[in-house]
């Protein structure tokens, strides 16, 4: 096991717990950037779809991993993002204006929204945003001098200083600034995460009766973890938008909404990796399954629906298997590994565990 | 000597149950004064009352001429009034670093911004807050918990967390919720050392209810004691562990 | 005349949803769970009585068929719990919000298997037949789903407050461990319920099915059944048929009297006025931790 | 060289909903086409080449169809699209066709942007839904003199569609839009709705909905003892379920779509030996979408056939458009030429009675 | 002539890679009051949990009248009539007290003698059948502690698994609680395992005490012998010479260690 020897407070602040994992993670940004020429323009596309989705999952974690607030509405906020972005850009901005501007519009109107539902609680909030994920498509429909309604809008070329950018045309390109926006995404989440504000969302997430006598606001603290969370959320839909190259009052469905959650389940709430993990798990598992099927029975569709179907059931195994999500199982490989040989074979056997009741606050 | 917290007439009741009853009493700063009564006598909700997780129905709490009934639950905390609780509140899915940390969480002056970019400000202050955390992990011997978590912690280990969580806020009011209930002997003359500490070397007033009268009667300055809601004595522990109304409510005669 | 017409067939229309959301309810109530694949069991439900009914399926008598799959969901809602919800226990409500969620999906899939995903209609007595009072008129199935549903929400209301295993359900919910310390089998008690509710999704189904088409897809209902429940207050069996009753009642109202465009956003506009002045919903389960 | 031909294979891939909304259109369209690629190979393909269909499930959901498109287009490299299912899903796919000039054939929406320009490399099976309530409008409003005409729509491309097309119609017919009403696609009730249209006494109702959702409108219509008004479906929904309803809730239902029923000709020798080879193969009575997907693949196998061992994108575009054969199994003429690369330019207006679809008119 | 009723053998619990109890064996015989000493985190609580059958052991035996029922699910072990009264009150928040108390005689079926039971109940703890209809949830922290344990007895079990009873209870309430659960002891012959940081009240109810420490025990004897000790003197009734810890960082060293 490797013991970190704490020397100085700068230690637990660090972004890096120690040199080798700094190491590992500036290895994997390395590899990272020199995909594109390692691997094919599918799977390329691929994984800037992951990569879109774990940002769009950082978004949603933020606020159901970190501050225990379940939305099943984030679907309302990629398109927010989505939208805003292509409009500021037909309006002449720059694509390096627009999209930041679009993220903190996701944000601020994120946080108005918040200011109704930080009183709901558990469920009460899932379902209230899932209201406004199924509003979101008729309000984009009815706000169609804006939005042009169900017929759509289409993603405007991105040009940064002069390069143009373009999902299809440019597929590495575009895949460089989804990294881009990746990394920088998960960075300011870690730097909240070890910041007083990252505290106080645990402390809303655990115990709101102590989190308020220790002077935490949790109506404020709430709002601002809705709108951080909404920002990052809008960031992924505008780039959402790109990669698909049309938005519709169809495109971010209810569907989408419960996919995000069901992908920060499943990766593991509450940790950076997590949505990462989720997202190779919900992006691409379909995907594979596709190709899986081709290797296996042949093309054409000899049961329709069979990829959902399967995808299901593989989902309902990874749950059922690790129920902390892939990071939880990550953890407890980490574990076994560094205690090697002494780790115990029935070590994780899950214990008997009890819950509580949720309806107390 | 003045008063640091002043409650008067405070009523509360709670459908038929009059938890509070026309309660007047106040503590002095740099003492230690406890609250001892039968079970259900209150004791529990003047804590909430002053917490602002209650409103009383009458009365009036003040704090260093602030009245804390204009203020919200959480702008309690800037005042400088910490507290633990009963049935231990802590925040189970952090490390127990971690939770002395939001202890800090009144001392934030970074914002957002800064704290997503990660500032030196904000490096500066954390530091600062660590080196707070870490006199309180000292002084409670606290060390080899530090980066365990909550969820996995011995009873009396989180009793003694909770108390470091409100001391790492800087208090200038403790109010302790029987702090060394599920505390075995040994542990409980620890906490006495720990309070009378508290009191001594921080200069911090300490508000407590507690059933064990040793301990009562080992710290305190001045000792109320409550029935039905209402004081039934006052004083010295001395005072009222000889009082008759007490022994017959509250000790019961096997007490020495 | 018009006003009662829009009425009286927008209880009926509530009922459906009140009988979706009774099954939520009654898992939430007893286990805390959450079913996002209620809408599913019944549609399920609804699949299994056409295929055991329907001419050019098995073509048993209604009569029959409609018990017998009442029958079959109540085991299959048992045996989900047994083989697969059973592993799940004590662990994390959202894994199982998640794991309902993701067998919906294998239900749909099982479903289209089965019965394609073109819609089918349930040759049933119910669907057959009017009632026509004063000018107001009623489907057999509208009254059908009525007294079903109202007389179910009085039965659990009654099993939930007045029998000792519903006592029992209840104190399940609130502290599994603490259960298990007075006796009570609690897994074997929360499969129970998951038993009923396949057996209250498999009613729902049926009178579903009465009043029109079905098919893999139209267990999307639920989420209408979940604004139901959320506005009754989740985890009150009165809250749900009351939920579903403002749902139900507000959707013709809203499409008789509000413009093209608008009138569809009314029910979920309406469950976020209702959240806003009561967040935890009119019969509200949620109290205030006592510290 | 032109992608997704070999000597021995050419490849063609589908993006369309096998498991979500619309999936009672996608599978049998799939099942339907794979039917008659099937017998192409059997016979030993077209000019040596095994036609090789890959279907990507979408769900109906855009992100997805988008991972679908990635595949088919970077992975598979296909020759050409057929049967694509959802408008925007397709709108989405041309900007990504237009470029290689890939062939989008017979996609799964009749609205007008499937040949939206450039029209070089689409080519759509039959009339628009713009046409077909055009059509459908007119017959009904000559036929039973009506004056008011209203519609039901989901809002969406789809139900827009519709809306603008009768809004259209009844304009140029001299009339008004007596009224109309939105609806969700889980919505399960209309006595609202239809109360709000027969007060406003429509005579003529446009439906856009759900196929299960517009078997609950006529049925409701009739409840509510409101029989004097002709309801007009679009080929969205010209279904046999629709037509089989027990108790005959649907009698008297018109929809107008681009091609005539498959069981009311059941008797005539092809369809007859269609809905009998689908039945045998798939274990499911066919349906009206089965027959266009097999139709669909049967003028992609004549395409290729005309372009010749040589084929690119161009010899197939030119192949394409000398089509002009008569197909039995739709009973239609479809024809296509440079300019027009609309197979089916009839419309046909069909009613329910006695549990089928009976033909009234075909323009 | 006595007789084992409870007889554990080895046991070994884990937290996941936590090993909390570590090879503990120790026998209850028929009527006895046992009390279990130790320090925070000894591991008291958990081998109350594995004999419940809350906890699985990885390890060892619990034997119950000659049966084996470790690793049984937990409501088949309070068939067998261990009754758990766990630590931390652990009562039905939403449901009132007199619900509380019905589902104590969950396993029951004997309607007079519940009532009964009931009626002893609000004998011993008058204020709960003045608050029969309060939710649990909203009791104080003590009254919470009196219903989980009036809930326990309810259950009318043969041996009672007792964990810190007298947790936030008033000193009189100690007293009498002490006092009834040795009425119960004497007179209905009720065994008793009993967990305690209240020491002194502890031995002087039980015959027999062990002391654990950290997932071990270190010392058992009979109660008597037990209160003799100077380590038990020192470190669980807290006699000790005057101004021995006066300053503070000076503790006495446990001779078993
Ligand atoms: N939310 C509430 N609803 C109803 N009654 C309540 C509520 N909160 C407290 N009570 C009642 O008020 C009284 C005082 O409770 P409190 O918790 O203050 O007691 P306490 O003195 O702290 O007792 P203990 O020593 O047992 O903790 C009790 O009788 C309790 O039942
Ligand atoms: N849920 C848990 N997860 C991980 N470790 C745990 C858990 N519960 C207890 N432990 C560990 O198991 C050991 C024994 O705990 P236990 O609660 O049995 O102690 P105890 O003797 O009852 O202490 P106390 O007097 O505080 O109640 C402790 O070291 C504790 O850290
Ligand atoms: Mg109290
Ligand atoms: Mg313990």
């Amino acid at each position: 096991m490797r013991i970190h020897f704490k020397t100085s407070y700068e230690h637990d602040i660090r972004l890096f717990p120690d040199r080798w994992s700094f190491l590992v993670y500036a290895l994997l940004i390395v590899v990272a950037v020199l995909l594109p020429w390692l691997i094919d323009d599918f799977f390329l596309g691929e994984v800037t779809n992951v990569l879109i989705w774990a940002i769009a999952g950082l978004g949603l974690m933020m606020l159901t991993g970190q501050t225990g607030q379940a939305s099943l509405g984030h679907a309302a906020f990629l398109a927010l993002g989505c939208y805003s972005c292509i409009i500021f850009m037909e309006q002449g901005l720059p694509f390096l204006i627009a999209f930041p501007a679009a993220g903190i519009l996701t944000g601020i109107i994120g946080t108005i929204i918040a200011i109704p539902a930080i009183r709901l609680h558990g469920i009460y909030l899932a379902i209230a945003t899932m209201a406004l994920s199924i509003l979101a498509d008729d309000i984009i429909v009815l706000m169609e001098p804006i939005t042009n309604g169900v017929s759509g809008k289409f993603a405007p070329v991105i040009n940064i200083f002069g390069i143009e950018i373009e999902r299809w045309g440019t597929p590495d390109r575009f895949y460089w600034l989804v990294l881009v926006v990746a990394i920088i995404c998960t960075l300011i989440y870690r730097n909240i995460l070890r910041s007083p504000l990252g505290r106080a969302f645990a402390a809303v997430r655990d115990s709101e009766v102590s989190a308020t006598a220790m002077g935490i606001h949790i109506s404020r603290t709430k709002a601002i973890s809705f709108g951080i969370s909404c920002a990052i959320t809008g960031l992924a839909g505008a780039l959402m938008g790109f990669f698909s190259g049309i938005v519709t009052n169809e495109t971010f469905s209810i569907v989408i909404s419960i996919t995000l959650l069901m992908m920060i389940v499943i990766g593991g709430l509450g940790s950076i990796h997590g949505a990462f993990f989720g997202a190779v798990v919900v992006a691409f598992l379909p995907q594979f399954l596709s190709l899986a099927k081709e290797t296996v029975i042949g093309g054409g569709v000899a049961i329709p629906g069979l990829e959902t179907g399967v995808f299901g059931m593989i989902l309902i195994l990874f749950i059922l298997f690790e129920p902390m999500g892939i990071y939880g199982r990550w953890m407890k490989i980490r574990i076994w590994f560094e205690l090697f040989p002494f780790a115990r074979k029935d070590m994780f056997k899950r214990q008997k565990s009890y819950l509580k009741t949720e309806r107390l606050r | 000597m003045s008063n640091l917290l002043e409650i008067k007439n405070a009523t509360l009741k709670f459908g038929g149950v009059t938890a509070v009853n026309d309660l007047t009493f106040s503590v002095e700063e740099g003492e230690v004064y406890a609250i001892v009564g039968p079970n259900g006598a209150g004791k529990s909700t003047v804590f909430n009352l002053i917490s602002r997780f209650y409103d009383p129905y009458a009365g009036s709490i003040n704090f260093d001429g602030n009245n804390l009934l204009d203020r919200n639950a959480d702008a309690v905390a800037d005042l400088g009034i910490a507290r633990t609780f009963q049935n231990i509140e802590l925040f189970d899915h952090a490390t127990v670093l971690q939770n002395l940390l939001v202890g800090r969480h009144r001392h934030r002056s970074t914002n957002l911004l800064q704290e997503a970019l990660f500032t030196s400000k904000v490096r500066r202050e954390e530091k600062r807050h660590r080196e707070a955390v870490e006199e309180v992990i000292d002084f409670l011997d606290l060390q080899p918990y530090r980066d365990k978590m909550i969820a996995g912690l011995p009873y009396g280990v989180r009793k003694v967390v909770e108390l470091g969580r409100a001391l790492a806020s800087g208090p200038r009011l403790l109010l302790l919720d029987e702090p060394a209930s599920g505390l075995s002997v040994e542990e409980t003359q620890d906490m006495r050392w720990w309070i009378d500490d508290i009191r001594k070397q921080m200069g911090i007033t300490v508000l407590m209810v507690e059933h064990d009268m040793g301990l009562v009667s080992g710290v305190s300055d001045r000792v109320l004691a409550l029935a039905d809601g209402a004081k039934l004595a006052e004083g010295t522990p001395a005072q009222v562990q000889s009082d008759p109304a007490v022994i017959e409510a509250y000790l019961g005669a096997g007490a020495a | 005349m018009e006003v009662l017409q829009l009425l009286v067939s927008g209880l009926a229309n509530g009922c459906v949803y009140g009988l979706i959301a009774l099954g939520f309810v009654l898992i939430y109530k007893a286990t805390e769970q959450v079913n996002f694949a209620q809408g599913d069991f019944m549609m399920l439900g609804a699949f299994i009585t056409l295929g055991l009914t329907n001419a050019h399926y098995m073509g048993l008598p209604f009569w029959v068929a409609a018990p017998l799959a009442i029958a079959i969901m109540a085991v299959l809602g048992y045996l989900l719990d047994f083989f697969v919800l059973r592993h799940l226990f004590g662990q994390s409500q959202t894994a199982v919000v998640i794991l309902t969620i993701a067998l919906g999906f294998v239900i749909r899939f099982i479903a289209g298997l089965i019965w394609t995903h073109e819609p089918q209609t349930l040759e049933s007595p119910l669907a057959i037949g009017d009632i026509n009072v004063g000018g107001v008129v009623l489907g057999m199935a509208d009254v059908a789903v009525i007294v079903v549903t109202v007389l179910m929400t009085f039965f659990l209301y009654q099993f939930f407050q007045r029998t000792k295993l519903g006592l029992a359900m209840q104190a399940a919910s609130q502290n599994q461990m603490a259960a298990y310390f007075m006796g009570i089998p609690v897994k074997r008690v929360q499969g129970m319920i998951w038993g009923l509710s396949g057996a209250v999704a498999a009613v729902a189904g049926i009178l579903f099915a009465s009043k029109g088409a079905i098919d893999p897809n139209a267990g999307l209902l639920g989420i209408k059944a979940f604004a139901a429940a959320v506005i009754g207050g989740f985890g009150s069996l009165p809250g749900a048929l009351m939920g579903g009753l403002i749902v139900g009642v507000i959707e013709p109202f809203a499409s008789r009297y509000f413009p093209a465009g608008y009138s569809q956003i009314a029910p979920y506009t309406l469950l976020l006025f209702v959240l806003v002045f009561r967040p935890h919903g009119l019969f509200s389960q949620v109290r205030t931790k006592k510290v | 060289d032109t992608q997704g031909v070999t000597d021995t294979e050419v490849v063609f891939g589908s993006v369309n909903d096998l498991s979500g909304i619309f999936a009672a259109v996608g599978v049998p369209a799939v099942n339907g086409a794979n039917m008659r690629f099937d017998e192409a190979n059997a016979a030993g393909g077209v000019h040596g080449r095994m036609i090789k269909f890959v279907v990507e499930d979408n769900g109906y959901q855009i992100p997805r169809a988008m991972q679908g498109y990635n595949k088919l287009l970077n992975r598979d490299k296909v020759f050409g699209m057929l049967l694509s299912l959802g408008t925007p899903m397709n709108i989405a796919g041309f900007k990504l066709l237009d470029p290689k000039g890939i062939p989008n054939i017979g996609p799964l929406s009749a609205a007008r942007q499937m040949l939206q320009d450039p029209i070089d490399n689409k080519y759509i099976g039959f009339s628009s839904y713009w046409d077909q309530v055009q059509v459908g409008v007119k017959y009904l409003a000559g036929e039973f003199d009506a004056k008011e005409i209203c519609t039901m729509y989901i809002p969406s491309d789809f139900g827009k569609e519709i809306a603008e097309s009768t809004k259209d119609v009844t304009a140029s017919l001299g009339l008004a839009l007596g009224g109309e009403t939105t609806h969700k696609p889980d919505e399960l009730d209309f006595v609202g709705s239809l109360t709000k249209l027969k007060s406003a006494g429509c005579d003529v109702i446009t439906m856009a909905l759900g196929v299960r959702q517009g078997i609950t409108v006529v049925g409701t219509a009739k409840k509510l003892g409101w029989t004097d008004v002709k309801f007009l479906n679009t080929s969205a929904g010209f279904l046999e379920p629709v037509a089989m309803v027990p108790g005959g809730v649907t009698d008297g239902l018109y929809a107008s779509a681009g091609w005539v029923d498959l069981y009311s000709r059941a008797g005539d020798a092809v369809p007859g030996k269609f809905i009998a080879d689908y039945k045998a193969k798939f274990d499911q009575p066919a349906s009206g979408f089965a027959m266009l997907g097999y139709s669909a693949a049967d003028t992609v196998v004549r395409a290729l056939e005309a372009a010749g061992k040589d084929l690119t994108h161009e010899s197939f575009q030119t192949a394409m458009e000398s089509l002009d054969f008569y197909d039995e199994l739709s009973d239609a003429q479809i024809k296509y030429g440079p300019g027009d690369h609309q197979g089916v330019d009839e419309v046909t207006i069909s009613v329910v009675e006695n549990g089928g679809w009976k033909l009234v008119s075909r323009q | 002539m006595t007789e084992t009723v409870l007889d554990i053998k080895n046991i070994e619990s884990f937290y996941g890679p936590i090993m909390a109890i570590r090879g503990v064996s120790l026998k209850v015989e028929k009527g006895q009051v046992v009390t279990v000493l130790g320090a925070n985190g000894a591991g008291k609580s958990t081998l109350l949990k594995t004999i419940s059958g809350i906890m699985d052991p990885e390890k060892g035996q619990v034997i119950f009248e000659g049966r084996e029922i470790q690793g049984m699910e937990p409501h088949k072990v309070v068939g067998e009539g261990i009754v758990h009264v766990p630590e931390g009150r652990e009562v039905f928040p939403l449901l009132t007290v007199d619900e509380n108390l019905s589902l104590g005689a969950y396993t029951r079926s004997d309607k007079a003698e519940i009532e009964k039971d009931r009626e002893m109940v609000f004998d011993y703890f008058p204020i709960l059948a003045e608050r029969r209809n309060q939710e649990a949830g909203t009791l104080s922290g003590g009254q919470q502690q009196m219903l989980a344990i009036g809930r326990g007895l309810m259950l009318r079990p043969k041996i009672m698994l007792l964990d810190e009873p007298s947790l936030g209870l008033s000193p009189l309430l100690v007293q009498e609680i002490f006092a009834i659960l040795k009425r119960l002891n004497k007179d209905e012959g009720v065994t008793m395992m009993l967990v305690e940081q209240n020491a002194k009240v502890a031995l002087d109810l039980a015959d027999v005490g062990y002391v654990m420490e950290v997932g071990r025990i270190v010392m058992d004897d009979t109660a008597d012998r037990l209160m003799e000790s100077e380590d038990i003197k020192s470190f669980y009734l807290g006699h000790q010479e005057e101004g021995a810890r006066g300053e503070r960082r000076w503790k006495r060293k446990k001779t078993w260690r």
